[in-house]
């Protein structure tokens, strides 16, 4: 369970960000989740100062796009780059854009984060 | 023909002066820092192994001007050997830092180039310091002449002693040490990586280094001549200024080149000039009397 | 050519390159030299350069990345030289090994001539590899360490 | 305008002891741009570990950093640890605890070492070491290993600290304070030093918050935010109290740092005279269940976050890392811009980077 | 030999000749022919006077002359009249004005004409004369010779339409007629009418362009330089109302005793500073860069700006041993300082050149104004040791501005490889800017070794030397800035490039080498003409040695500085030479550069990969540090101070009027 949590879709997602902004939160960080046909993005707020995190997650179909937030918070650059290039999720807009060359390398495999075949037969047998 | 043989014994035993002080200075460096250090002879083993590298360069023209350094820097301690004009010696000098930092220009790479413009700029700051010292040299005994300081019996301190202050100062640059390591340093850990020596490798760096033990001699040498007569007492002191810069390396972190800059000429700059007024008001008042 | 040879046993240059390795190796190499371990004692300087080494210390295992920053490096270093895979990934891989990132060890990229094990290895066997290194040089030109 | 320089600084550089780039623009010696590239450490560890078992990933996260390891396979833990939801032993708290601040002793004094060095400080470098090698044996008495130490499992830790070694970890920890005390007075109060930190690479109060930066380089800038407030293992016993610095340039980083130091062992002593008796280890039952969670720990560097989310297999169906690394390169870009050339190094230092971490 | 008037005639009039016949003959090559005939008969004629020594002269019909002369200054004037109106600058009008009516009263109202026409020599053609006839007819004449092909390339690049070469190379070659006549002159009307001409050509030289930003600064140009001819004219009614012979001799022989003297003299001295573009009427100088850089060389080296140190350095002796000398001194060694310091900023080559140009002007300057007979020796050397340095500097930035298309010093970088000859060229010239063993450092050595006559110009000399040094090799290691991988093509460069710049090497090498015949031979009488007492400097075994009275021992030739010449030329030979022609050609095994291990290729490549692995380009800049050294930090202080300078060189001499009354 993630404490705080609001589930919300990816329009929302820039007016409730500029909802933490305006109230000096400190953007923590997000992560992204293969759901199969779709990603799962979680966005990690902090009220600072404080140690009080809420959270804000969107899930989106693995061609769509999704608005960058490096507009209203800069630091996000990072993790929206990577989830581009790891997850292959298409955020547009992005403040620098790294070209998918952040983390990886010409040579890389390409959307390495995404699960494999074994993988998704293996977290089936699993959950049965 | 005694000016030859002065000459030949000079070029000959300066390095291995100026690398047993190296040496030294490494060894009383890791002393000071609770380390047990290299051996005494350990510059002398650098020197060699670099000799015996592959020759690689990062452009031709470096090459050119790291032999012009060398054979600069003889030829300016050969002047104080040979007590000649100091004036002169103090250009000469300037000369081969000028060679050094054309060495570090002559390729394209960003750190020695950002190393030979810092070292442009230790030039600016120490440049001035040594012409006042060879316009203290004048005031005091009417000469530019080296020989005339060792035939003077007043020994320059007595009267040049904040001249010899600002030397002291200067001393840190020109022996790179900390807080003025700047255009280079002797441990690869700053900044500019190896500043204005990163291109030179193997036999190039060697010859670096040996400039440097002349380097070492000449500027001890600048120091020495303070008491030049009894020339022992001067060497002490030479040699007290060389562990007293080990000190001063050891207890302050790196400055950066604007502080450097301002300090020497605002602190060093005015002991010159104080030191000078001094001088022709001394002498203002003697015409008057 | 004898005082050479000898001098370049007595002086040894290190470099020190972190290919993406966890700071663990990396940290122990900084630390030998400090005043417990004190490196300099064999005159061995970690010089930061590549132009300036003789003895190159690579901790961490190749990703596709920093293979070729490896590659460039250890071509810039001057003859003779020598390469040190320092810890348990440079040498394979290790615990990464099945990173998609991870290349391997050191020697896809370059020649290795002397593996120093350990997660992380410890500075005394950092030491030992440097000299271990020195004897094969010693080897090679023919003259006793 | 004035010509500029465009150099590379990194990602082999003698300063810097991870690859990392900084693209600098410099006019004179002035920096005018500049942009971090990174990628150099990027292994893959993220996946890696989804696609090992869950108690093999502690041995892989703690390999996520070599200078703060310890802490990450703790994290680690816990974080799989608030799947279940699986409560560990007092005891184990009171250890984790002891080790956390241990790594971080070493760390902070390694971080220093760094600094002063980047500023060409080179005795006092090698002093803060030496007081360094005293916190690393005793590390390596109680956990087996100088750097990686893997004391963590899920469930609790894997070995105690007996009486005699606590002991002599008391004795060490209190020569440790005070030498590292005298060092931190020269440190603080040197002019040279003073003159190379004071009022370069300033974050602002607001700059930091809107940054995201977190640990001792956000505390530097007057925030009064750590992790280790939440009460997790045994803090809540312990007398904690952040610390702060006012000025946001790197000295008030290296105060800050220095108090923490100092703070890091007096945590140690109390908790040392505080642990209870009893196990070390619960045992847990089965796989992570198909649970989500997120933990924030206090690492040396800052705010550690680990989420998981587990499928009921033995394999975790995500695992997502955000070191405090991570958090604060960002600041860079802002601290860098208007700096000299010199101060590159030190203001990068100050953020305590550690690449293999932000890489994974 | 050819008879003296002749002599004469050739060097004034001569010029004056192929000018109109170059303006006629719109022909490339006759024009050319033109100009190299006219140069060697300069350059013949320069050296028949060196053998034929001191004289003097008067024109056979000197009522004509004086007639033409007279006419002719009017003209001027009224030109500058007529530019003031047509251009809307006021200042020329007004400075014209200030000059026209009170010349016309002078010689009208107040009868000083007849007294100008009885003037007996005309011209007086000393050792100081000589010397400074063989500079502005070698050197000189080599920049028309260069100025034939690079107008030719100039106006190629511009694409005009209709040439405008013939009317550049008329004033360029009437400019050396007018400068042998300036240094010639006694009679004051002759100096001010061949002053003027100088003036009038360089505003036209500088305006040759026509752009808006040439007029613009050639009007500057003519408006400072019309201060100074008015401060002249005051000078010349001063003198005709204390009835002193309106003749340099007049004035020189009248000696230091009259402190009435004092004040046309410092007027006069104004004016030379004026000319000589000292602090702070350093501007119209650097304006004058935006003319084609033949008139910069003529202009910095051999023209125009030596006029005004000559000036000086003639009425040395009128201010001997007074304060007047030391504000001179001041003002002088103040230049040195400010101009090199202002030229560590400057990012365009030719701004460098030129704030070289203000500082070692500023020096020469001063060491008149510290007056011994090494300062003046020093002073002397250094305006035959400039013009040809100076020369060749603009010569090759010309020239480099005809490879690169650019002025800019970061522009520049990498020209080694694609000139290499020209590089070279360079490189040397730069080196004898400011290096031993070359002229210009013996001339500031010997500066320094006399200026502890006046200690506060001694501390400004030592603070310009290390300013001098940042600049030159800051530029110097542009240049040199190269991939491994070296250009071996020499560049092909028309003869008229070539030849007037490895003439002029040869010339700095020549008088490097033989600075000990070049001081007995020429500048040591030069020096007994305008000081008397005493020789400071002995040529002795391969140096140069200064004498001087010691303070330690009273032994009476006793020996206060030395400069082993020939030494030090064989140390330059070993350190750069020698390797240059053996090692740095050699080929070594190159290894790119370090770019913390990221090049991207080869050696002959400068990229590395940057962010997401892009390709980027490693791009240098030097140091400018144009925030505290450039001109808008530093105008306002030198500005000034320099102006205070001045106003207290003119109160010492009315206060020293003031004492004699």
């Amino acid at each position: 369970m993630i404490d705080k949590l609001k589930e919300i879709s990816k329009d929302q997602l820039l007016a409730e960000v500029k909802k933490y902004a305006d109230s000096k939160a400190k953007f923590v960080t997000g992560s992204c989740n293969d759901l199969g046909d779709k990603l799962e993005v979680t966005y990690y707020f902090n009220a600072s100062p404080g140690m009080d995190m809420s959270a804000l997650r969107f899930v989106v179909g693995k061609g769509e796009e999704v608005p960058s937030m490096t507009g209203i918070y800069l630091t996000a650059v990072l993790i929206e780059n990577e989830m581009k290039e790891l997850f292959g999720l298409k955020v547009k807009d992005l403040a620098i854009d790294f070209g998918g060359h952040m983390m990886l390398a010409q040579d890389s495999p390409v959307l390495p984060m995404l699960k494999s075949e074994d993988q998704k037969a293996a977290a089936q047998k699993g959950g049965k | 023909m005694n000016a030859w043989i002065i000459a030949i014994v000079t070029v000959i035993v300066a390095p291995f002066i100026g690398g047993f002080l190296a040496g030294i200075d490494r060894r009383i460096t890791a002393r000071l820092q609770g380390r047990f250090g290299p051996p005494i002879l350990q510059p002398f083993y650098d020197f060699f192994k670099l000799l015996g590298k592959s020759k690689i360069a990062a452009s031709r023209l470096q090459l050119m001007w790291i032999y012009a350094y060398l054979v600069l820097m003889i030829t300016a301690l050969l002047f104080l050997v040979l007590r000649l004009d100091i004036l002169l010696m103090m250009f000469i000098l300037g000369f081969a830092g000028v060679c050094f930092a054309l060495g570090g220009f002559s390729s394209r790479s960003p750190y020695s180039h950002l190393g030979a413009n810092r070292e442009l700029m230790q030039m600016l700051a120490y440049e001035p310091v040594l012409l006042f010292l060879a316009l203290g040299v004048y005031a005091q005994n009417g000469s530019f002449l080296i020989s005339q300081i060792y035939a003077s019996p007043t020994p320059l301190i007595s009267r040049l002693w904040p001249i010899f202050i600002a030397l002291l100062v200067i001393l840190t640059i020109k022996l790179r040490k900390s807080p003025f390591d700047l255009s280079t340093s002797h441990h690869a850990h700053q900044e500019l990586v190896k500043g204005i020596m990163t291109e030179y490798s193997g036999p190039y760096y060697a010859l670096i280094e040996l400039t440097e033990w002349y380097e070492i001699v000449l500027v001890l040498g600048i120091v020495s001549l303070f008491v030049a007569n009894p020339l022992w007492v001067g060497i002490i002191i030479a040699l007290a200024a060389y562990v007293l810069e080990l000190f001063v390396d050891n207890i302050t972190a790196r400055m950066t080149v604007g502080w450097m800059v301002r300090f020497v000429w605002s602190v060093g700059v005015t002991l010159c000039i104080l030191n000078l007024i001094w001088f022709w008001v001394f002498a203002a008042f003697k015409g008057v009397s | 050519m004898g005082i050479i040879a000898t001098s370049r046993l007595k002086s040894p240059w290190i470099m020190h390159f972190d290919n993406s390795s966890c700071n663990g190796c990396d940290i122990e190499v900084l630390a030998s030299l400090t005043p417990l371990y004190d490196i300099e004692r064999f005159g061995i300087v970690n010089m930061g350069n590549p132009k300036h080494t003789d003895v190159l210390v690579v901790t961490g295992p190749v990703n596709r990345r920093t293979a070729r920053v490896l590659k460039n490096l250890y071509d810039q270093i001057a003859d003779p030289k020598m390469v040190i895979a320092v810890g348990t990934c440079s040498i394979s891989g290790g615990v990464f090994h099945n990173c998609y990132n991870v290349l391997g060890g050191v020697d896809k990229v370059v020649p290795v001539d002397v593996y120093v094990p350990g997660c992380a290895a410890r500075p005394e066997a950092i030491i030992d590899g440097v000299v271990m290194a020195l004897q094969k040089l010693a080897k090679l030109q023919g003259v006793a360490l | 305008m004035a010509p500029r320089t465009i150099t590379p600084f990194g990602p082999q550089h003698p300063v810097l002891p991870e690859p990392i780039q900084l693209k600098l623009t410099l006019e004179d010696e002035k920096v005018v741009d500049v942009l971090p590239a990174i990628g150099y450490g990027h292994r893959g560890i993220e996946k890696a570990c989804e696609l090992n078992e869950y108690p093999k990933n502690i041995y892989l996260c703690e390999r996520i950093c070599g200078i703060c390891s310890a802490i990450h396979g703790m994290t680690y833990c816990d974080v799989v640890e608030k799947l279940w939801p699986l409560e560990i032993p007092p005891r184990a708290k009171y250890l984790r605890t002891i080790w956390a601040e241990m790594s971080r002793t070493h760390s902070h004094l390694l971080w220093l070492g760094l600094a002063v060095d980047a500023l060409g400080f080179e005795s006092m470098f090698m002093q803060y070491w030496r007081i360094r090698e005293k916190v690393l044996d005793i590390l390596e008495m109680t956990a087996g290993h100088r750097v990686t130490q893997s004391v963590a499992v899920v469930g609790g830790v894997r070995r105690d600290i007996d009486d005699d070694q606590k002991k002599h970890c008391i004795e060490v920890l209190k020569d440790v304070r005070k030498e590292a005390e005298a060092l931190n007075n020269v440190l603080v109060n040197d002019y040279t030093v003073k003159a190379r930190t004071v009022g370069k690479g300033v974050l602002s109060y607001d700059q930091a918050i809107a940054l995201g930066c977190c640990g001792p380089h956000l505390r530097a800038s007057g925030v009064k935010e750590d992790c280790r407030q939440l009460g997790y293992w045994a803090y809540g016993d312990l007398s904690f109290e952040p610390i702060t610095a006012p000025g946001g340039d790197t000295y008030s980083r290296v105060a800050v740092r220095c108090g923490e130091l100092l703070q890091a062992i007096d945590l140690q002593l109390e908790a040392f005279a505080k642990m209870p008796e009893g196990d070390i280890a619960a045992k847990p039952k089965g796989s992570p269940p198909a649970n989500e969670a997120a933990t924030r720990i206090e690492q040396p560097r800052g705010e550690l976050f680990y989420y998981a989310k587990g499928n009921g297999t033995r394999n975790l169906e995500r695992l997502r890392v955000r070191t405090p690394t991570y958090a604060n390169i960002p600041s860079l870009l802002v601290m860098l811009p208007g700096c000299e050339m010199a101060d590159v190094a030190i203001i990068v230092l100050s953020i305590d980077p550690c690449i293999s971490c932000t890489e994974r | 030999m050819l008879p003296y008037n002749w002599m004469m005639a050739v060097a004034i009039l001569l010029p004056v000749v192929a000018a109109v016949l170059v303006y006629i003959i719109r022909q490339y090559h006759v024009r050319g022919v033109i100009v190299i005939l006219a140069a060697i008969a300069l350059i013949v004629n320069s050296i028949l006077f060196l053998l034929h020594g001191k004289d003097t002269f008067s024109p056979a019909n000197a009522q004509m002359w004086n007639m033409v002369v007279t006419v002719l200054d009017y003209l001027i004037l009224l030109f500058y009249i007529y530019v003031g109106i047509s251009l809307k600058n006021w200042l020329v009008l007004i400075f014209a004005l200030t000059q026209i009516i009170p010349l016309a009263w002078l010689e009208f109202g107040m009868g000083g004409s007849a007294a100008l026409a009885n003037v007996n020599p005309t011209f007086v053609v000393d050792h100081l004369a000589i010397v400074m006839t063989l500079v502005i007819s070698i050197v000189g004449s080599l920049i028309c010779v260069f100025a034939i092909r690079y107008m030719y390339d100039h106006e190629h690049h511009q694409h005009l339409e209709k040439s405008r070469q013939s009317r550049f190379l008329f004033w360029l070659v009437l400019f050396l007629g007018a400068m042998n006549g300036l240094v010639f002159a006694n009679n004051l009307i002759y100096l001010y009418f061949f002053w003027e001409l100088t003036t009038l050509i360089c505003f036209q030289l500088i305006a040759h362009d026509l752009t808006k930003e040439a007029i613009g600064n050639a009007a500057r140009a003519l408006w400072m330089n019309s201060i100074g001819g008015t401060a002249l004219i005051i000078a010349m009614i001063i003198l005709f109302a204390k009835d002193v012979p309106m003749s340099l001799n007049g004035i020189l022989s009248g000696g230091v005793a009259s402190a009435v003297l004092l004040l046309p003299v410092a007027l006069m001295c104004f004016t030379a500073m004026i000319k000589a573009a000292q602090l702070p009427f350093q501007s119209w100088l650097l304006g004058a860069m935006v003319a084609p850089t033949p008139v910069s060389a003529l202009l910095h080296s051999s023209t125009m700006v030596k006029a005004g140190v000559y000036l000086v350095l003639r009425l040395a002796p009128a201010f001997a041993g007074t304060r007047l000398s030391v504000m001179i001194a001041l003002v002088g060694a103040f230049t040195f300082m400010a101009a090199s310091g202002l030229a560590i900023s400057q990012t365009t080559g030719k701004r460098v050149l030129a704030y070289s140009t203000i500082a070692n002007l500023g020096l020469i300057i001063a060491c008149a104004g510290i007056n011994t007979p090494l300062a003046i020796t020093a002073a002397i050397l250094l305006i035959i040791f400039h013009a040809v340095s100076k020369g060749l500097m603009f010569l090759c930035a010309g020239t480099i501005e005809h490879v690169i298309w650019s002025r800019e010093i970061e522009d520049m970088e990498g020209l080694a490889a694609k000139a290499p000859m020209i590089t070279t060229i360079t490189a040397i010239g730069m080196l004898s800017m400011f290096l031993p063993p070359f002229g210009m450092l013996l001339g500031k050595w010997m500066a320094l070794e006399s200026a502890s006559v006046i200690p506060l110009a001694a501390w400004l000399f030592v603070i310009a030397s290390a300013a001098g040094i940042v600049f030159w090799a800051k530029w110097l290691g542009r240049l040199l800035q190269v991939l491994p991988k070296l250009g071996s093509k020499i560049e092909s460069l028309s003869l008229s490039y070539t030849v007037p710049l490895w003439l002029l090497v040869l010339g700095i090498f020549g008088v490097g080498i033989g600075v000990a015949s070049v001081y007995t031979g020429l500048v040591q009488n030069a020096v007994a003409d305008v000081i008397s007492s005493g020789q400071a400097l002995a040529v002795q075994g391969w140096g140069l040695t200064v004498n001087g009275v010691s303070a330690v021992s009273s032994t009476a030739n006793f020996a206060v500085g030395n400069y082993p010449v020939w030494p030090l030329f064989i140390v330059f030979a070993i350190a750069v030479l020698i390797p240059f022609i053996f090692v740095a050609i050699k080929p070594g095994e190159l290894r790119p550069v370090y770019m913390c291990g990221e090049q991207a290729g080869g050696t002959d490549t400068d990229e590395w990969y940057s962010t997401a692995d892009v390709k980027t380009k490693v791009q240098l800049g030097g140091y400018y540090f144009q925030g505290v050294l450039g001109e808008a930090a530093l105008n306002p202080w030198t500005y000034t101070l320099s102006i205070v300078l001045m106003v207290i060189m003119f109160a010492v001499a009315l206060l020293a009027i003031g004492g004699a009354l």
